[in-house]
């Protein structure tokens, strides 16, 4: 059911218009022999998604056009599922909403997705194997897109689902994009096989919803029809076995609200489902920059966002989404102070801004992780670019031991990455700096048990986070030139299809901060005209539900925001000494260090802790239990090959003799079955 | 049953049978001595009175009245003497369906020119055509000959195959006319046309007035031009006369189906074959020509200029008189048309034969309808 | 008794004997095929009486008109003059089948001896080609358009099954 | 008036009559035409039907006869194939003795 809202029919083409692209793709690969021109599918990959980018623009300013508390579009496209008729009637439409969440989120993808979009055009260009990868690659990215965006504007869980589905789907092609490498195999798998279980969590809650919805009397997956319920919802229970924790009654809110977050936590690398992330970066630097930071992984934080009505319902889920997010943000943090590769570093450091966005949710900020989210996309896709740009001048080189010095050779690429840094460090002005502030306030003021240890976790990861990005930054940019001598001369810039959607991207990482500049510092602007700064959470408020109001004095936040900038820069400054001033000192340290460092450079050990936990006893049930007791033994022995020896031994030796090959014979026995019936019925 | 319908059905019997049918025997031969620039039957003689050879068709009725009625060895009896019968009969009855003349009104009494008229009028038609096959297969399969045998093999595929192309070649004259009685058919083509309509109605520019008088009657040779030409060919196709002739084909199995007949029997085939020329004359005037109908002069235009002179009665009859004499000439027509194409074309093979009705007339008339139907949408408005 | 009542019993008469006709005449397959016709016919006329003219019209076009000359065809191409067949196999089925077929028949005799309702006045317009092809584009059009995709595919078979040598 | 008893037994006989040929006849076409015999049975019961009921929730209803007409389509194609079947079977075996064609057993 799709509830009011204005109609409107541009919608479609926001996700449409990339399909197209990537069908077309499609049908070129599979079907046409000859490879299609580059600048065809040039053309068409990012023209498509430019266009969808300004159909999502007018949208949006549609959308603005309308009052606050009806911002809403529709875009029915059809019935999809339809079951049942009367009360107890089922239908799951085909439909797109924009609303202001939504908005929000479709242009972040469109957006940066475009930009992503022309920069794959110089990364990809030297693809020139055989199985067409250039086109191969574009058809991906733009069926990602695609998902990402049927993910974003479903105004239903299922189809919201169907995006989910096909983001993971997306991942893993691209994950897996140089496939011929089995590591790279490998890790694709991998990541579909971790996000699996989050899904398999997010479809149990799925159903949940829709049983608990009929079970009212409205069996729907409509999110509008949801939130219409969520009051009677609450007072729900399921029943559980008395053995199982909390038992034997759960509150269904707090079940599906959980459910739905271990689906995000899959999608979105949070403890304990993050271990794909890092892994993840196998792939094409643009698909880490597109999907595995800017978009697809912040799909966990806009779930949450879109049921903010469930999660408000259910305290004791929102406060494990905090916790959870918490912890993930400082543990991610901390590995990624000890990694060397300069993707992986990034990959640690997406996990843990996201741990930040669900300390944000978790916490009740749902506009400020929103705000995150938005500002996250832009630097972090910059510096996964940027990254990218210095893979390209070091010819594939991701060490970051075997760098430094390189701000002489790769200016512009410096600087753009330099200011990546400084935004995800939140240096003061920086969009980095003002959402990160709008977190730790909302973690600072909300009622979550502990709420002030999640503070403390906030700030310290603000003051990690500067470290180790400025370790990254120096380690790269600054300090004696690892780089090998003949390699040294022949390093230069990469081509400006690279380079100047870096510029875009360095323009929003610097100054998306203002479009939810916070009030405290929206006063500063109030002589110039600026009554209402925070126009992101005002835009945002009306289709989240309320958080708890911060009635934070200025004061109060302007000490926070000095203790995190002192904290960031402490952590600058700590980086300059270790690794441009005292180059030998981190060795020390970490040798010092022994075990506890070797414990955070491996990761703490999960991926290990989880092959011999789950993976191998896994591998081994399957393949001696099942595989060979079960399959081949029970299946194929007793029930496949016993059956047919059994039918074969009664049909040779007596039934045979009823096939005598005579028509009429058969006709006969048809006749006396006939008659059977015939007399039953008339008897 | 009333006195009416047998006078009327007495009236059709006499002017098909007893009139037409033997005159035509003549009638082709004339025609085909013209077109081959003889003179024709003219010798059989009345006390030396010849009158154009006009006693031959008299001649050749005594002639098998009296000649022996074979039975071959090793035939069905039965099927044999029945088969003639079964021909004959359909083509007979055909005739009650089709309007020899329109509704007239004397008084109180209405008098209907047709024998009988039901909603399925045209249906009827082709289920007695289709019947009419019986006699022919019968024939060729009763003789016991392997001449006959093959003649009855050809007609039966040519006469289902060209069966389906005729019921479907005039399935875009009922979309016209929207009916399938034959006298409502033929009604509805007593009226006229614009000829540049079309221009109004798809362009929607306004037809200037004189235009408006450049009208065609609204007959079904106009409207539906290809249905006239591929009913035409399908039902003369069923009617296995040349060029049509395969299940006869005298230079091929001597005689085909009626091989072993002879006298009257072979008399019967022959003559319902002459009565078949005159349904599918019949016939196709009252579908594409009008019928009874006098061009651009509708029944209420002729009544309501007599009548002022002569009063109603006298004009309402003098209406039904030149329609029935109209409707006749168009059958006149229709017999020359046949005897000239059947004394024109030579006979084709058979493989053209079937050629012909699958792979030209059967895709075409589909066609037909499909077109038919866009246009009847464009000038209904498409609101469908 | 009124006359559509005994035309009725005497289409019914002919329609049984010449089914029984069909059946029963093992020398000569022609003439089984002439009998069903007859049958068919009757069963037309039935038809009539029980105002179902289309159907009566079609019957007669697609039946008689159309499968039985088609069975006559294929007897004719094979030349079938008579059934000599070699002696059967199966007497004892066949008798018992004869049996059960009579039971069939008493069993759907029974079956009729509660009494049905009179049949009443039709409506004005009922059965005419008009409302049929309305019914058939309307409420069945679905029927239609699969029932032409049958025959389509039966075209396709018979071709394919009746052709000597594909290609 | 017609009595529809009657109808509907006239049906049944000659179903029956139907399946007499189709279990004791061996020449395969007459027992096709049999098989037309069984469908004509049924179609008679139709329009009996149709005729006994033919106004339902006061509106005229053709089902029957919608039926018999789909029977009828139904039976051509059915014909079509048959008979297919019959010319490729003598072309194979020279006969339509359905007694020779016994094949497809143990």
């Amino acid at each position: 059911m799709v509830s009011a809202g204005t109609t409107s029919e541009a919608l479609r083409w926001i996700p449409l218009l990339p399909l197209a692209a990537a069908v077309f793709h499609g049908v070129m690969l599979a079907f046409v022999r000859r490879p299609t021109p580059r600048w065809v599918t040039i053309a068409l990959s990012c023209g498509s998604v430019a266009l969808s980018f300004a159909v999502a623009c007018v949208a949006f300013w549609e959308l603005r056009g309308l009052a606050p508390e009806s911002r809403l579009l529709v875009d029915n496209l059809y019935t999809w599922i339809g079951a049942g008729i009367g009360d107890q009637a089922f239908s799951a439409e085909l439909a797109f909403v924009l609303d202001p969440i939504s908005a929000v989120m479709a242009l972040v993808v469109t957006g940066v997705g475009t930009l992503i979009h022309v920069y794959s055009i110089g990364y990809m260009d030297d693809d020139h194997r055989e199985d067409r990868g250039f086109q191969r690659f574009f058809c991906y990215l733009n069926l990602f897109t695609f998902s990402m965006l049927v993910l974003v504007l479903a105004n239903n869980l299922v189809l919201m689902f169907v995006g989910w589905e096909g983001v993971g789907l997306c991942s893993y092609l691209l994950i897996g994009f140089w496939y011929s490498d089995r590591f790279n195999a490998y890790c694709g798998s991998k990541a579909f096989i971790v996000n699996r279980i989050g899904d398999f969590a997010f479809l149990v809650g799925i159903f949940l919803v829709f049983r608990a919805l009929a079970d009212l009397g409205a069996p729907s997956v409509a999110f509008a029809d949801i939130e219409k319920h969520v009051s009677q919802l609450a007072g729900l229970t399921i029943s559980v076995p008395a053995w199982m924790p909390f038992g034997p009654e759960w509150s269904l809110v707090t079940t599906v609200a959980l459910c739905m977050f271990v689906g995000a936590c899959g999608k979105s690398a949070q403890i304990p489902l993050h271990v794909w992330l890092p892994d993840a970066m196998a792939g094409p630097t643009p698909v880490s920059a597109l999907i595995h930071a800017a978009t697809m992984v912040t799909a966990g934080v806009y779930l949450v966002c879109r049921l903010s009505f469930l999660f408000a319902a259910a305290p004791a889920a929102s406060a494990v989404v905090a916790w959870v997010g918490g912890l993930t943000a400082i543990f991610a943090a901390t590995v990624a102070v000890t990694q060397t590769d300069i993707k992986k570093v990034l990959a640690y450091s997406t996990v843990s801004q996201l741990g930040y966005m669900f300390l944000a949710e978790g916490c009740g900020g749902y506009s400020a992780a929103l705000f995150h989210l938005g500002t996250h996309a832009f630097f972090k896709a910059l510096l996964f670019m940027a990254a990218g740009a210095v893979i390209l001048a070091m010819h594939h080189e991701q060490d970051i031991e075997k760098m430094g010095g390189l701000h002489r050779r790769i200016w512009r690429t410096h600087i753009v990455f330099l200011i990546g840094v400084l935004a995800i460090a939140g240096a003061p002005g920086f969009s980095g700096f003002f959402s990160k502030d709008e977190v730790l306030v909302a973690a600072y003021t909300s009622h979550v048990p502990g709420h002030q240890w999640l503070y403390a976790i906030g700030v310290a990861t603000a003051g990690l986070t500067a470290f180790y990005m400025f370790r990254l930054y120096f380690q790269v940019f600054w300090g004696e030139s690892r780089v090998p001598e003949q390699q040294r001369d022949r390093m230069r810039d990469a081509a400006p299809v690279v380079i100047y959607p870096l510029w875009v991207l360095a323009f929003f990482s610097i100054f998306a901060g203002f479009a939810g500049l916070p009030q405290a510092y929206g006063d500063w602007f109030r002589g110039w005209g600026v009554e209402e700064s925070n126009s992101l959470a005002n835009f945002l408020g009306p289709a989240l539900v309320a958080g708890e109001g911060h009635a934070l004095s200025h004061s109060t936040e302007y000490a926070m925001a000095l203790a995190t900038v002192f904290l960031a820069a402490t952590g600058a400054v700590l980086a300059w000494v270790l690794y441009v001033r005292r180059p030998g000192l981190p060795v020390r340290i970490a040798r010092r260090a022994g075990v506890v460092y070797r414990l955070v450079r491996d990761k703490y050990y999960v991926d290990e802790v989880y092959d011999a936990a789950v993976v191998r006893p896994l591998v081994r049930v399957s393949d001696r239990v099942l595989f060979r007791g079960v399959d081949a033994g029970l299946i194929d022995g007793a029930a496949v090959n016993g059956m047919a020896r059994a039918i074969r031994g009664i049909a040779a030796n007596g039934l045979k003799y009823a096939q005598s090959g005579l028509t009429q014979v058969y006709i006969f026995f048809m006749l006396v079955g006939a008659v059977a019936l015939v007399g039953y019925l008339v008897r | 049953m009333p006195v009416e319908v047998v006078i009327k059905a007495l009236f059709i019997l006499a002017v098909v049978i007893g009139a037409f049918a033997p005159i035509l025997t003549w009638v082709e031969r004339k025609q085909s001595a013209v077109m081959q620039d003889r003179i024709g039957a003219n010798r059989a003689d009345v006390a030396g009175i010849r009158i154009l050879g006009l006693f031959h068709p008299v001649a050749d009725v005594i002639k098998l009245m009296t000649k022996e009625d074979v039975v071959p060895q090793g035939a069905n009896r039965v099927m044999h003497l029945m088969a003639p019968l079964i021909a004959a009969v359909p083509a007979v009855i055909s005739y009650a369906v089709i309007p020899f003349g329109a509704v007239y009104t004397f008084g109180a009494r209405e008098i209907s020119l047709v024998v009988a008229d039901p909603d399925w009028g045209l249906l009827y038609i082709f289920a007695i055509g289709s019947i009419a096959t019986y006699g022919t297969i019968m024939a060729g399969w009763s003789s016991n000959n392997n001449w006959s045998m093959l003649g009855g093999l050809r007609a039966s595929a040519q006469m289902i195959s060209y069966e389906v192309t005729m019921g479907l070649s005039v399935v875009g004259v009922f979309m016209v006319f929207q009916t399938l009685k034959l006298s409502d058919m033929a009604l509805a083509q007593d009226s006229t046309f614009r000829l540049l309509g079309f221009v109004d109605v798809l362009f929607g520019v306004p037809l200037p007035a004189w235009l408006d008088w450049l009208r065609l009657p609204h007959w079904g040779i106009f409207v539906q031009p290809l249905a006239f030409v591929m009913f035409l060919t399908a039902i003369m196709a069923e009617n296995k006369r040349p060029p049509f002739d395969m299940p006869e084909g005298e230079s091929e199995i001597v005689a085909g189906y009626h091989t072993e007949y002879s006298g009257m029997r072979f008399g019967l085939f022959f003559m319902s074959e002459f009565i078949e020329v005159i349904v599918i004359a019949g016939l196709v005037a009252t579908l594409f020509l009008g019928g009874w109908a006098i061009p651009y002069l509708s029944q209420e235009t002729i009544i309501g200029a007599i009548s002022p002179v002569l009063g109603v009665g006298f004009a309402t009859g003098a209406c039904l008189v030149l329609h029935v004499l109209t409707f006749f000439l168009k059958v006149i027509a229709m017999i020359w048309l046949q005897m000239a194409l059947r004394w024109s074309l030579p006979r084709f093979r058979y493989d053209q034969v079937m050629d012909l009705c699958w792979k030209v007339l059967l895709p075409l008339s589909i066609a037909n309808v499909f077109v038919t139907g866009l246009v009847l949408l464009t000038i209904q408005g498409g609101s469908a | 008794m009124t006359a559509s009542v005994v035309f009725f019993y005497a289409f019914a008469a002919l329609a049984i004997v010449s089914a029984l006709g069909m059946v029963l005449n093992v020398r000569n397959t022609v003439a089984s095929a002439l009998s069903l016709v007859v049958t068919m016919v009757a069963l037309a006329g039935i038809y009539v009486l029980l105002e179902a003219h289309i159907v009566a019209v079609f019957q007669i076009m697609v039946y008689a008109g159309a499968i039985i000359v088609l069975f006559l065809f294929v007897v004719m191409l094979l030349n079938l003059r008579t059934d000599d067949f070699a002696p059967g196999r199966q007497k004892l089925v066949k008798l018992a089948a004869v049996v059960i077929a009579l039971v069939v028949l008493a069993e759907l005799l029974r079956l009729l001896t509660t009494g049905l309702p009179e049949a009443p006045p039709l409506p004005e317009g009922y059965g005419g080609y008009a409302q049929v092809g309305v019914a058939l584009y309307t409420d069945y059009v679905l029927l239609v358009e699969v029932s032409g995709l049958l025959l389509l595919a039966a075209i396709v078979g018979g071709l394919i099954l009746a052709k000597r040598r594909i290609g | 008036m017609i009595p529809l008893e009657h109808v509907i037994g006239l049906s049944a006989v000659l179903f029956v009559i139907g399946v007499l040929g189709v279990a004791t006849r061996r020449n395969l076409i007459v027992i096709l035409m049999s098989i037309e015999l069984m469908l004509n049975a049924v179609n008679l019961a139709f329009v009996g039907f149709n005729r006994m009921w033919p106004v339902v929730a006061g509106e005229p209803r053709l089902d029957g006869q919608i039926f018999v007409l789909m029977v009828i389509t139904v039976a051509a194609a059915e014909v079509a194939v048959g008979l297919g079947i019959v010319i490729s079977l003598f072309r194979n075996r020279d006969s339509v003795d359905i007694e020779e064609v016994s094949l497809l057993k143990w």
